[in-house]
């Protein structure tokens, strides 16, 4: 068992013939069953990751589509191709999809398909939560999916202010679903944040300290605290809404001392930092795309985590500045606008190290770091407009209109869709062993990049014009014909690229040359594995020395002793990562699954009635019951002491 | 290139003799449970500024025509609750010994002691409080900061009968006893929300 | 990139020459907002050159265009120079945000004071979807209600009063100043003022249901005597009619759905869920500046709200055409 | 599986676009106003209609019911959310009491509040008292009102009330 690794040369005939022993016995313990049951039960985090990845692009698609019928609502003046009331569950669709059915969970699908690879691991800390994750999530987009299908869809906004959306003006069940999918959305979050920080903390390969971390973990796990932090006030927010709505509480009920206000700082509480919870993880990829593209570290690495954990304290302090039409009192607004300012200084550090990195290194333009570059341009525009928001008096005029459209598309397509797509191109090798198409990278990047700019660009302009956020038309002869029209034209274009960039995935599934190990020569743990890696990712857990394991010429020792009989790893401390026992994983699993089924009953069913939550309990307790009743598992049994 | 090199025998780091059975904040599901208190942690903190909040658009507060809530109930259940700390202390420190009848008598201690509390809740919200939750936003909030405490009370009482089942019918295995001095853990952190909690709903209004 | 700025540019010239009010201030609230604007646009313009030009330069300096060299490159010297350089980029920054923090709040207090005059009080209170608007007055029978138009004297400060009652909606005439909420429950306000005679656009910024898009008012800035003058005017009730056709009209209105939810003053008409119609025939637009105010308009908006405003809480009325243009001729005289 | 789910969508699809449909451009003639109530074959479809009821709830506000009928409890007029049906319970009665009036002060609402407005009106006020589906009910208002909300309510028996008025 305690062979030494030889993973590309090994002289040694006998140890070659030992690694290959034990990477049978590593395939038998890690691999899930075959078939439909076997996709069920999943408790390997790439296939559960994977999963999710490709789930949440296609709520992508589907959030997109929606964007495109908008863009040609409002492509001439006084449209009539949707009515009012479609158009506004549109454009409610369009935002809770992209917020909590794509953004946040391919993020949390990438630190859970790349954590575990980064750091030298095997898994994740929960394997099972996680596949309840991944069904929870996929429950609560259908249901929303569903329900807009049938005419049903939320129709008050992503951010669902009362009371609008309360019960006295937003009658049916619209809005209960959207407070369901909340529900079901932040069910997962969590349970992917939570596997993020243990496996981060408690499952990094021996030596890799905090300081040693790869930006992109560091950044997963301050996104991870994050929604840790932030989710719980929305979950309280929309627990507090479903009640107002179904047993008449009265927290936002004006006449009864409750208050509309509670809503919207419950609300932004969350709403800010949800923003930087999908822009961190994606200043991870763009590092990682940086360092490896520019051949050299990234620059100032100390700079930069403490960048990350500046952002994560600053993003809890300014959600106020979405309130500044409101009237609050005047010195909490200096004090907001003062914190919505300061966090500029993290990102500029940010931008600054990396622009540092790609100065000083040697660039290899290829097509993961074109995206990366056009995030760098996009993300700055849209920074700058941010700070422009973040002054009270200019936010007075331009929030609520589409200037504040063009910013938030601005960092948020410009600051994580990008990065995200050079991810994609960039980690698809390790993903599918197959290399994207250079040509078809390059192209689509240049179309997505021109057709965001003429579909945002002119919304600043539109914005200043007088043009409001949520409307689903507009008049002609108003000034805002020609900026929609050219806004319009370029969603085409951006679809456009959008589809290239697609089908560079598909030519590259189909037809992608093998990628081999570590086709972009790049520094972290992930490409020391085959690619795709196997079910239990490294033959032999690796052990670190420094911060870019791959570039280091000395020598390392790679980790012994654990069984390859069971799922076992390392767990070490979480500091320093030193060795610190040897820890058993669960195996695949029905009963995440029908947890997962029996929590949306459960929620549906709440929908309906109050009873809902008590039916949900019930399954629930059967099924984890089930989750977790031992199946006399000897090798744990008091008896058999391990040495 | 050091981890696709191939390496000397002496210097694997052989890992083989390391425990595999850890208690306290070297074991992952520690820190697991750990994340589950920051969240409910966070999501039981924010009804309670609501609940402050919401203080601030009444004059009266409990507003008028609704009686300070009665004490009686809640403080036999803070004092239920605080003794409750004890059998589940004991569960904690004979699961690290592996001392498996005692673990079970610990446990049905501390289960007994959540069906108490249990009780002693349900007779809050059948009068303690002097308001329904739709009466005014204040009985909205209150109603709600008990219901979810009593959520977690129940939530953790069930996993204890359901560890108690385990280690009753078998078959033990050694896990069972890093679950059982967690679901100690997690008592405690019940018990700590509970003081908060009450204070809120029973001594503030007596207080703003 | 060539192609991306030219784009860039054509976009920004097509879109200038449309009116953007915000830019375009009509009064001292809107121009130090718009003041604030050009700091920090050019500020921004600089830096994002600045960024975008370190940029190019540092991708097209030192390509590689082969497949990675195996050994990275980095050196002491280089090093201590780029912490010089990201230490003095950062140092920028901060100072620049210094510097807007300092405009931003200057700008913030001179926005709520003003002159020592008297300022006109106007409560606005959104409704779906339109605005009531009453004049104050210490004297109750002296003040006005009207809807969705404003009238205001040029060179005096008006204290808006926000408030709504059903929803949230958000009061902002961009070229005259920023928004205020009307949230219910939370009364707020703001204090405006014209420089310039002009009827300026506003509408509601806060998403406030099906007809969110329209929900727009008038602000017509007069010279102050022509404002007193329709002050006086507007506090007028109407007269009962005498021409026979407008008589007619005024029965069907009173006996018809119509009193059901609009206020005549001076008739028995006096519902309160729809505007104020007392002087309808002195306003330039109809249903929240959906549509002209016009006969033919009007009679197209009695007869079906719903396909010019779907989803409006104003129903779909059947009237016979002598009743119909009966009712036209009232409304009509309701000066 | 598939099936399944397929047949579960329609059935959803049938249920819900029935109680969720919000019908803005109907264009309803008024109500007949001497004639008979036009009582139309089978239930009132906005009873059938949560936001319909709802539109009811508001309309009822809007054109002052409330004023005799206070929220349900009765003043100057009688009560709505209680047992007791002077001229019946069903749709039609109802309709005809606001399209017709009734003695003793209940004017006529016929030609003045349209007909699509009347049926909304009968949805809401049979919810008064509990009588369509629970989940078609309005919760809680925006404003002071009677709890526990229509749809909280436990919906009365109706019984016809005798004739001589209280």
């Amino acid at each position: 068992m305690s062979a030494p690794a030889r993973r590309r040369l090994a002289p040694d005939p006998a140890e070659a013939a030992r690694e290959a022993l034990d990477r049978a016995a590593l395939e038998r313990a890690w691999s899930n069953p075959a078939g439909f049951v076997g996709w069920l039960t999943s408790a390997n985090h790439k296939s559960v990751a994977i999963r999710m990845i490709v789930t949440a692009f296609g709520f992508f698609a589907l959030g997109s589509a929606l964007a495109a019928v908008m863009r040609l609502q409002l492509a001439r003046p006084e449209n009539h191709l949707v009515g009012p009331d479609l158009y506004n569950q549109i454009f409610t669709m369009h935002g809770s999809t992209m917020m909590f059915l794509f953004a946040v969970p391919v993020m949390e699908a990438f630190g859970i398909y790349l954590v575990p690879l980064m750091i030298g691991t095997r898994n994740v800390a929960f394997p099972r939560m996680n596949n309840f994750g991944y069904w929870i999530y996929l429950a609560g987009g259908l249901m929303v999916w569903t329900a807009f299908v049938l005419n049903i869809g939320p129709d008050a906004g992503w951010f669902a202010y009362v009371p609008l959306s309360g019960p006295a003006y937003s009658p049916g069940k619209r809005v209960d679903l959207w407070a369901q999918l909340i529900t079901f959305t932040e069910i997962a979050a969590l349970v992917a944040a939570v596997e993020i920080v243990v496996t981060t903390l408690k499952m990094r390969c021996p030596g890799m300290s905090l300081n040693r971390m790869p930006l992109f973990v560091w950044a997963m796990l301050v996104t991870a605290f994050m929604v840790i932090f932030a989710m719980p006030a929305i979950m309280v927010a929309s627990t507090m809404l479903a009640m107002d709505r179904m047993v008449d509480t009265h927290f936002f009920n004006p006449a009864e001392g409750g208050d509309a206000l509670l809503w919207q700082h419950l609300f932004w509480f969350f709403g800010h930092p949800e923003v930087y919870i999908i822009f961190i993880p994606a200043t991870g990829f763009v590092s990682t795309l940086v360092s490896t593209f520019s051949r050299r570290r990234i620059f100032g690495y100390p700079a930069m985590v403490l960048a990350l954990i500046a952002t994560g304290f600053l993003g809890f302090s300014l959600w106020v500045h979405h309130m500044f039409a409101t009237g609050l009192p005047l010195l909490g607004e200096s004090f907001f606008t003062a914190a919505s300012m300061m966090i500029a200084i993290p990102s500029g550090i940010q931008v600054f190290c990396w622009l540092a990195t790609l100065r000083s290194g040697r660039v290899v333009l290829r097509a993961p770091l074109l995206f990366a570059l056009g995030f760098i341009a996009l993300f700055v525009l849209g920074g700058l407009t941010g700070i422009m928001l973040a002054a009270l008096p200019l936010d007075l005029q331009v929030h609520d209109t589409y200037f504040v459209v063009a910013h938030f598309h601005y960092v948020l397509i410009g600051g994580a869709l990008f990065p995200l797509l050079g991810a994609v191109l960039f980690w698809l090798p390790k993903l599918t062993g197959r290399m994207p198409s250079e040509r078809l990278g390059r192209w689509s990047f240049a179309v997505t990049f021109i057709g965001f700019n003429l579909t945002f660009f002119p919304m600043h302009l539109l914005g200043l014009g007088g043009m409001p956020r949520r409307v689903y038309t507009y008049g002609p002869g108003v000034g805002l014909t020609t900026g929609n029209v050219v806004a319009s034209a370029g969603a085409a274009v951006l679809a456009l690229g959008l589809l290239l960039f697609f089908a560079n995935v598909a030519w590259t599934l189909r037809r992608g040359a093998p990628a081999g190990d570590d086709p972009w020569g790049a520094e972290t743990l992930e490409w020391a594995t085959t690619s795709p890696p196997p079910a239990y990712n490294f033959a032999y857990l690796p052990t670190v020395d420094g911060s870019a394991p791959l570039w280091s010429t000395r020598e390392r020792p790679v980790v012994t002793g654990l069984r390859t009989d069971v799922r076992e790893v390392l767990i070490t401390d979480g500091i320093d990562a030193t060795p610190d026992h040897r820890h058993r994983l669960d195996g695949a699993s029905i009963w995440p699954f029908l947890t997962a089924v029996a929590a949306t009953i459960g929620i549906v069913t709440a929908l309906f009635t109050p009873w809902g939550v008590t039916i949900g309990a019930l399954l629930g307790l059967i099924t984890l019951t089930g989750w977790f009743w031992p199946r006399g598992a000897p090798e744990h049994a008091i008896a058999e002491e391990q040495p | 290139m050091s981890a696709t090199s191939p390496v000397a025998r002496a210097r694997a780091l052989d890992v083989s003799a390391l425990p595999t059975i850890v208690y306290g904040p070297r074991a992952p599901l520690w820190w697991g449970v750990l994340g589950l208190v920051a969240i409910e942690g966070t999501a039981l903190a924010m009804v309670g500024v609501a609940y402050l909040y919401l203080r601030q658009n009444f004059v009266a507060w409990p507003p008028e025509g609704t009686p300070l809530p009665r004490l009686g109930a809640a403080t036999a259940e803070l004092i239920v609750l605080l003794a409750s700390v004890l059998p589940m202390a004991a569960v904690d420190r004979f699961a690290r010994a592996e001392r498996h009848r005692l673990v079970v008598l610990g446990l049905t201690i501390g289960i007994v002691f959540g069906l108490a509390s249990m009780a002693l809740r349900a007779l809050q919200f059948a009068g303690a409080l002097g308001c329904r939750w739709d009466s005014h936003a204040y009985g909205s909030v209150v109603w709600t900061l008990l219901g979810m405490h009593a959520a977690h009370v129940i939530t953790s009482t069930i996993e204890n009968a359901l560890l108690l089942a385990v280690l009753l019918i078998g078959p033990v295995e050694r896990k069972d006893f890093v679950d059982a001095h967690i679901n100690a853990f997690y008592w405690y952190v019940i018990v700590g929300l509970w003081v908060p909690t009450y204070v809120l709903v029973y001594l503030a209004p007596r207080w703003l | 990139m060539t192609r991306v700025v030219v784009l860039v540019i054509a976009v920004i010239s097509a879109a200038c020459s449309g009116r953007m009010p915000v830019l375009d201030p009509a009064g001292p609230q809107a121009g130090r907002i718009a003041t604030y604007w050009w700091v920090s646009f050019w500020l921004s313009v600089v830096i994002l050159t600045a960024v975008l030009a370190f940029l190019l330069h540092a991708v097209t300096r030192r390509r590689v265009l082969v497949t990675p060299p195996a050994s990275p490159i980095e050196d002491v010297r280089t090093e201590r120079r780029l912490t010089l350089g990201v230490s003095a980029a950062v140092g920028a920054t901060a100072l620049t945000l210094v510097v807007l923090l300092v405009t931003s709040i200057a700008t913030g207090r001179a926005l709520h004071t003003f002159g020592g005059t008297q300022p006109l009080t106007v409560e606005v209170t959104g409704h779906q979807w339109w605005w009531e608007v009453e004049y104050w007055d210490p004297v109750p029978s002296q003040r006005v209600r009207t809807a969705n138009e404003i009238h205001i004297p040029v060179g005096r400060p008006v204290l808006v009063k926000t408030r709504s009652l059903d929803v949230i909606h958000s009061f902002w005439v961009p070229g005259l100043h920023g928004k205020k909420d009307n949230i219910p429950g939370h009364p707020s306000s703001l204090v405006l003022q014209a420089d310039r005679v002009g009827t300026f656009g506003g509408r509601c910024a806060e998403f406030c249901g099906v007809q969110h898009a329209h929900m727009q008012l008038l602000v017509i800035a007069d010279p102050p005597d022509a404002f007193e003058a329709w002050l006086q005017a507007q506090r007028r009730p109407a007269a009962i009619p005498t021409d026979p056709a407008a008589h007619r009209g005024f029965d069907v209105f009173m006996q018809g759905p119509c009193a059901l939810c609009h206020t005549v003053l001076g008739t028995p008409a006096g519902g309160r869920t729809g505007p104020d119609l007392t002087h309808l025939g002195s306003r330039t637009t109809l249903a929240a500046g959906t549509l002209p105010n016009t006969p033919g308009h009007l009679a197209g908006w009695i007869i079906d709200p719903q396909s010019e405003k779907p989803g409006a809480q104003m129903p779909a009325n059947s009237f016979s055409a002598d009743d119909l243009s009966a009712l036209l001729a009232f409304l009509g005289g309701l000066q | 599986m598939k099936p399944l789910a397929l047949v579960l969508c329609a059935a959803l699809a049938l249920v819900a676009c029935q109680r969720e449909q919000r019908r803005f451009s109907e264009v309803a003639p008024s109500s007949g106003r001497p004639t008979h109530p036009t009582s139309q074959a089978g239930p009132n479809p906005a009873e059938r209609n949560a936001w319909a009821t709802s539109q009811g709830k508001q309309l009822y506000q809007a054109y002052n019911c409330d004023g005799c009928h206070a929220n349900g409890g009765g003043g100057i007029g009688p009560a709505l959310m209680d047992a007791r049906w002077r001229y019946g319970s069903q749709p039609d009665d109802i309709y005809a009491s606001i399209v017709e009036g009734r003695p003793n002060g209940m004017p006529a609402f016929g030609g003045r509040i349209p007909d699509q407005q009347v049926w909304q009106l009968v949805a809401y006020v049979r919810s008064l008292s509990g009588q369509p589906r629970f989940d078609i009910r309005p919760t809680r208002s925006d404003h002071m009102a009677v709890k526990p909300s229509e749809q909280a309510r436990r919906p009365e028996r109706p019984q016809p009330a005798s004739q001589e008025p209280r």
